[in-house]
């Protein structure tokens, strides 16, 4: 029997807001599930939309973008930059037909340990109901795939 | 090849209870490009930083990966650690296992797996890091203070007294600002001059300091240590240094009717003046906008005639200072909301309605009634004088929606400096909320309301108008069954709100500093940051910021000066240097940058210069960005702007963001 | 530009003189006001403490029937038609439903687009540019502009530039060669509401308004709005027992004014129906100074 | 056009014109002259749809400094995006274009440039336009489906990126190695990350010219991402691509107020 599905979730966070809400629910000791792995960026300002992408490519499930909370942003207005490109970029997707819903966005500050927990968990289980993200690993494999059948038929 | 060396710390029990170290020691050993690989029990501690130092020694290894705490706890631990080693402290990467993994997670199988992956993608990254070295910028010495008021007098003051050069800039013909105006200060009614002044004539007499008054800032251009300001010193019309300021020109200058800034409007001064007697510097200038000589093409020319040094000019200009300065503090000051908010207080109709430092001029010693409390329209002492709190501060809806700070004590001042010199007389206050939190301030309102005898009244006014020669204030009484209450007084005093200058907004344009709604400047935090500005090298002082009293205010430049002093205390500045860079090569690619310049507009530090490439001949070849470490940050957002890759950021570079990436979802076993 | 009118139930009881002079300046201007054909009860004063459906419903029916009409202005001179009037309006325009709702109560489609003109707003707009050659005679007195509650707040739906210290009356008079004083009653409130059931209280509201124009040397008061005209003239008998010292000073319509300078006779602009004489203003028409 | 173009090449105005020329009965084809007398063999008539403006950035074009460029509304409008993204600096150009009542327009500045383009500014192309409305009102998953199957006929031979006025980079991120971005074979999902890619890059700065869709051999409608990231750039934060010589890219701004419904 299979073993039950697990997603990867990967978690691109800003170093001085989410990055520290997610030490504070370690120091808190927070429970939450493990299928979550933080990439530390200095800003959310500093995501470029190609890493989620080459994410996704790569066997990522599910992924979590997350940084400080307007007028919070250590430099002032990286998180306002990001959150214009998170605009166009989930339109873009969402116009060629992406899942849109394998990314959250969200805004987690330093004190906010509780809510990174939460923010996990919650993600987790939608990607986990959502099952494995196997529309993009499918694009290169349909032609393949044909012309197997092809050649079997043949 | 890369030769990395892994760490995993047990943090005693934190780690290893949940997280099977040892498993994640040998796995993490067989990773490629991994050369040794160790768990031990505390790699925090001495032992265990020499076995890092020893390791990297001993095993050759280019790189190390420690896995242990948040790297916001120990980064700089283990990166000093392997600079002592021999390597490049910035091939020290930290993999977050104890906070983001074995605190949050139950002891398991997968918890372990999310520690090695967590190891994985950090060995990646390193892998990618490249040597960084602290970027060091060169300091001037010198520092600017914008504004000659107790703000820029402290600042200037400490900062000279440090040993560094200072040079003053003051827009008006002397420094003193606002505190020189007004009478007593609050709480403990000292002369505002008498502490003043001493300090005005230490600023002038100091070794270390250069004052430039009548003069404003025209340009600001560099960076932290390095600004290059440009000072318009605006023509004075008298060569101080022929003037001895023996007061026989504005003696006899003919123009005598204009209205005196320093007594708020309310006395009359010379087109050749010095604001006020106490002046540093005590020499006069020509006010050409009033002046005859000027308005009506060389008529008059008395104080030329006059002058027993020949010390008057008509003919000088206005001359532009170039100085080169490593830090600015600014301190630019406040004004108060001159034309009201509320039409119906009528303010400005008539002239017994005066705002708070018309008031501090009646009251002063030096002053047009010489202290005596008497209506500005016929000279009279007023019998009754109403107060109103907040006109304007904390109105939404007709004002401005802060509070001033400062009008509940000094409202409480003028009714109580009213009641001492008019024994007999009446005093009401009208008020919204009585803030009075600081040093002994409450305890001074108090002391107007139970010892001098002045009526608060919690309620807000609609209207003053005139009858039978008395002001008619109409208000209501909030707290006495919400009665509307009309009281016939001889005078009102307006307590109308602070508000920015009016050039402020220009002011932090040419600082390139930024501003909030109300044109105040902004901090670079509001809690952690409140002296310094998002402009490094530049700090705040005093009202510019908001509404401030004055020891407020002379704490806050006395930071502001500490910072600077901070700042001049090394003879270069070390940044960290996680910044951003443009790539460069060779003729004749010369950068990849195709100098649209998108991203100049999405960097918060003005960090992104223009950069002209040109041939020998001196041709222009390409424009490119260019980044100027003194003040980049190192947020990045530039670089994720950036369509073609040429900007990077040092420490999350592209390669090593990706490398991450990869490294995290591409487990090897 | 056609203009409709509004005239509500004061401008033709009550404030009659208000409508034949204002009708008589338009006239002279060569402006037609056409009147909103089967026009209805504002619903001011007592609707909107009531029911708030209906107090949307009275002048919604109006605005559509103006709507029908084709009228893109509507002049609304009484002050408390006028705010009925634009309030409904406001939420008309601002609200799907609402305008659905009352669409279905009066079997009528409407819109509430049209444009809601205060009498000052008339003046400026249609007035102003054409009154210059009709002006024949200098009002030659000091004059207190009277503009009450209802025509200058709130300032969302009067459209005032300072509510508080209202200038619109102040200009019209100052081009009918009249002088208008600075004074502080200007926005008061007259009692209105009170008029029948508390004429004490109006009397003692207005009779402060009367004291202070006449204590800064008024001749006359001048107002826009038919309750104002009706408490400081109707009542003038309980304002005086009010005073120190009674005031006989008239209490006109703008457009009274307005008609006395181009020349119009007080029987046309009505100032023959005043409880206070308006003899002295009619009598200082042309006199050389103040 | 033929005779002020020999005049602008005669009198020294222009040392290049970059125009159309007849190609045996087929569309009209760029063509570039240098001399007065090749001036004949110009055409310009509504089957001239090139933009032009491509050229632009070539060095050959660039080394003859005073350029005369025949253009069509687009091309125009591209030169303004161009101009506010601090290009083509180094080129004086004269503008050569027929306006709507046929009539030849010469416009020889910046501002006069701004001010045509903004009098005779396009809409979006009507047959866009409706093939987006179609592509909206699909299903997200069967424009999945339509996405992949168009994406997996793209050889990446980048026509769409060298047709493209506004793809003027020197090193397109394509041809980044270190770290490679993008997948050098041409598989669908490599197709799918250059296409996003290059949609993201142009959204806000393409001027809806179409030539990418017009261009590919494919036959993958590629300008339609581009056309549909403009149209919601445009209705979330307003302004237009090639609208003024100021650089109004909504991508390197913000507001505070800008939509945060969809974070967290």
């Amino acid at each position: 029997m299979a073993e039950p599905f697990e997603p990867k979730i990967v978690a691109f966070v800003c170093n001085w807001c989410t990055y520290a809400g997610a030490d504070l629910a370690g120091t808190s000791r927070t429970k939450y599930e493990t299928n979550v792995r933080i990439i530390r960026f200095p800003c959310t300002g500093r995501i470029d939309f190609m890493l989620l992408i080459k994410a996704f490519q790569n066997g990522a499930d599910g992924i979590i973008v997350s940084g400080c909370h307007p007028n919070d942003c250590h430099y002032t207005s990286g998180n306002f930059h990001a959150r214009r490109r998170w605009i166009v970029f989930k339109s873009m997707l969402d116009f060629m037909g992406f899942p849109t819903e394998r990314i959250t966005f969200s805004w987690v500050s330093a004190a906010e340990g509780k809510k990174w927990a939460e923010l996990v968990n919650e993600t987790t289980d939608s990607v986990r109901a959502l099952g494995p993200f196997t529309e993009y690993k499918n694009l290169d494999f349909t032609t393949f795939n044909q012309m197997d059948h092809e050649a079997i038929a043949r | 090849m890369a030769r990395i060396g892994v760490f995993i710390c047990h943090c005693g029990e934190n780690i290893s209870a949940t997280i099977d170290v040892e498993k994640v020691a040998k796995l993490a050993g067989k990773l490629s490009g991994v050369a040794y690989s160790v768990d031990y029990k505390y790699m925090c501690s001495d032992p265990g930083q020499t076995l890092i130092v020893d390791a990297i020694k001993e095993h050759k290894l280019t790189g190390i990966v420690v896995g242990a705490c948040s790297p916001r706890m120990h980064e700089g631990t283990f990166r000093k650690a392997a600079e002592k080693a021999g390597i490049n402290p910035y091939f020290c990467e930290m993999a977050n296992i104890r906070e983001h993994c074995s605190w949050v997670h139950p002891k398991s199988d997968e918890t372990t797996r999310k520690a090695l992956d967590i190891v994985r993608t950090m060995v990646e990254k390193v892998k990618n890091n490249t040597a960084l070295f602290p970027i060091k910028v060169p300091i001037t010495k010198t520092a600017l203070v914008i504004g000659g008021g107790i703000a820029g007098i402290q600042a200037a003051l400490d900062i000279a007294n440090s040993g560094h050069q200072v040079i003053m800039v003051e827009k008006t013909p002397s420094i003193g600002g606002h505190m020189s105006q007004l009478s007593e200060t609050f709480p403990t009614l000292d002369c505002s001059q008498c502490i003043l002044t001493p300090r005005m004539v230490e600023v002038a007499q100091h070794p270390n300091i250069t004052l430039h008054t009548f003069a404003t800032v025209e340009s600001v251009t560099g960076f932290i240590g390095n600004f290059e300001v440009d000072i318009r010193l605006k023509a004075k019309s008298v060569d101080f240094e022929k003037c001895t300021g023996c007061g026989s020109c504005w003696q006899k200058c003919p123009s005598k009717k204009i209205p005196d800034e320093f007594n708020a409007g309310m006395s009359f001064r010379t087109a050749i003046y010095t604001p006020f007697p106490q002046a540093v510097p005590n020499k006069p200038v020509i006010d050409r906008a009033n002046c005859t000589w000027f308005t009506k093409g060389g008529k008059c020319g008395v104080c030329a005639k006059i002058c027993p040094t020949g010390a008057i000019d008509y003919n000088t200009e206005d001359t532009i200072l170039s100085v080169k300065v490593g830090s600015i503090v600014t301190a630019t000051g406040f004004d108060i909301k001159h034309s009201d908010f509320f039409p119906e207080y009528g303010y400005g109709k008539h002239p017994d309605i005066i705002d708070g430092l018309q008031f501090e001029r009646l009251a002063s010693a030096s002053g047009p009634t010489g202290g005596e409390i008497r209506r500005p329209s016929d000279g009279k002492e007023p019998e009754t004088v109403v107060f109103l709190a907040c006109a304007g501060s904390r109105d939404k809806a007709k004002g401005i929606e802060y509070c001033s700070k400062i009008c509940c004590m000094y409202t409480a001042k003028h009714a109580m400096l009213y009641k001492h010199k008019n024994h007999h007389g009446k005093a009401h206050v009208f008020y919204m909320d009585i803030r009075s939190a600081g040093k002994s301030y409450d305890e001074f309102v108090r002391r107007a309301i139970e010892e001098d005898d002045v009526n608060y009244i919690r309620g807000r006014v609609s209207k003053i108008y005139e009858k039978n020669g008395k002001l008619m204030v109409v208000g209501v009484d909030t707290l006495l069954g919400a009665k509307p209450v009309t009281i016939e007084a001889d005078m009102v005093v307006l307590a109308t709100a602070v508000v920015a200058n009016e050039d402020a907004e220009s002011v932090a344009q040419k600082l390139h500093i930024s501003y909030d709604k109300h044109k105040f400047f902004a901090e670079a935090h509001p809690k952690l940051k409140p002296v310094e500005t998002n402009t490094a090298g530049i700090t705040l002082a005093g009202a510019c910021q908001s509404a401030k009293d004055i020891p407020e205010t002379v704490a806050q430049a006395s930071a502001a000066a500490a910072k600077t002093i901070i700042l001049f205390s090394g003879s270069e500045l070390t940044r960290e240097p996680v910044v951003a860079t443009v790539n460069r090569s060779a003729a004749p690619v010369f950068t990849t940058c195709t100098g649209c310049f998108l991203c100049q507009e999405v960097c918060p530090y003005q960090a992104i210069e223009r950069e002209e490439i040109r041939d020998r001949a001196g041709n222009l070849l390409m424009n490119a960005a260019k980044v100027n470490a003194g003040l980049c940050q190192g947020c990045g957002t530039c670089v994720a702007m950036c369509r073609n890759k040429s900007i990077d950021l040092q420490g999350f570079s592209n390669q090593q963001m990706l490398s991450e990436v990869m490294g995290l979802l591409n487990e090897p076993f | 530009m056609r203009i409709g009118y509004y005239p509500g139930c004061s401008l033709q009881g009550s404030g009659k003189e208000y409508s034949e002079s204002l009708f008589a300046v338009a006239e002279k201007c060569g402006i037609v006001l056409e009147e909103i054909n089967d026009w209805n009860c504002c619903g001011a004063s007592a609707a909107h403490s009531l029911n708030h459906d209906l107090s949307v419903a009275l002048p919604a029916r109006t605005l559509a029937l103006a709507e029908k009409q084709g009228l893109e202005q509507i002049l609304v001179p009484c002050a408390a038609c006028f705010g009925r009037l634009a309030t409904a309006q406001q939420e008309l325009v601002s609200s799907e439903p609402m305008r659905a709702k009352m669409s279905d109560y009066l079997e009528m489609p409407v819109k509430g687009t049209a444009r809601i003109l205060t009498v000052f707003e008339f003046l400026q707009e249609h007035i102003f540019p054409v009154a210059d050659q009709y002006i024949v005679n200098k009002l030659n007195h000091k004059t207190a502009c009277y503009y009450g509650c209802l025509l200058s707040r709130p300032k969302d739906l009067t459209r005032l530039e300072f509510p508080e210290d209202p200038m619109e009356m102040d200009a019209v008079m100052e081009m009918a060669g009249a002088t208008p004083i600075d004074w502080a009653f200007k926005t008061e409130c007259c009692g209105a509401g009170l008029s029948v059931s508390r004429t004490d209280i109006v009397a003692k509201l207005s009779a402060k308004i009367v004291e202070d124009a006449v204590s800064r040397g008024a001749e006359s008061i001048v107002v826009a709005c038919p309750m104002c005209q009706m408490n400081l003239d109707l009542r003038r008998k309980e304002i005086n027992k009010q005073m120190d010292k009674g005031s006989d000073i008239p209490v006109m319509f703008i457009t009274q004014a307005l008609g006395l300078s181009m020349g119009l006779s007080a029987d046309k602009l009505g100032l023959n129906r005043h409880f206070v004489s308006t003899g002295k203003v009619v009598s200082c028409v042309g006199r050389k100074e103040v | 056009m033929q005779d002020k173009a020999a005049e602008l090449l005669k009198n020294g105005t222009v040392n290049l014109l970059i125009g159309f020329s007849e190609d045996l009965g087929k569309r009209p084809v760029p063509c570039f002259i240098e001399t007065a007398e090749e001036a004949n063999i110009l055409v310009f008539n509504q089957e001239c749809k090139n933009n032009l403006s491509v050229y632009l950035h070539k060095k050959e074009v660039k080394d003859a400094v005073k350029i005369g460029l025949v253009s069509n509304i687009a091309t125009l409008r591209s030169v303004m995006q161009l101009l506010s993204e601090n290009q083509l600096w180094s080129l004086t150009i004269t503008y050569l274009t027929v306006n709507t009542a046929g009539a030849l327009v010469v416009l020889s500045s910046a501002e006069e440039l701004e001010a045509y383009v903004q009098a005779n500014f396009p809409t979006c192309r009507a047959e866009d336009k409706e093939m987006l409305d179609k592509l909206n009102a699909m299903t997200r998953a069967e424009r999945w489906a339509y996405w992949k199957d168009q994406l997996s006929e793209c050889v990446k031979c980048y026509a769409c990126r060298a047709v493209c006025p506004m793809c003027y980079c020197t090193v397109c991120t394509t041809e980044c190695n270190q770290p490679q971005w993008i997948k050098t074979s041409a598989e669908t999902s490599g197709n799918f990350e250059y296409h996003t890619m290059r949609a993201m890059h142009l959204g806000g700065r393409c001027i809806n010219c179409g030539e990418c869709g017009r261009i590919c051999p494919a036959g993958i409608p590629v300008h339609l991402l581009t056309a549909q990231m403009n149209l919601e750039i445009e209705q979330e934060f307003g302004g237009k691509t090639g609208w003024s010589l100021k650089s109004e890219y909504a991508m390197n701004s913000f507001k505070p107020g800008d939509k945060e419904n969809f974070i967290k």
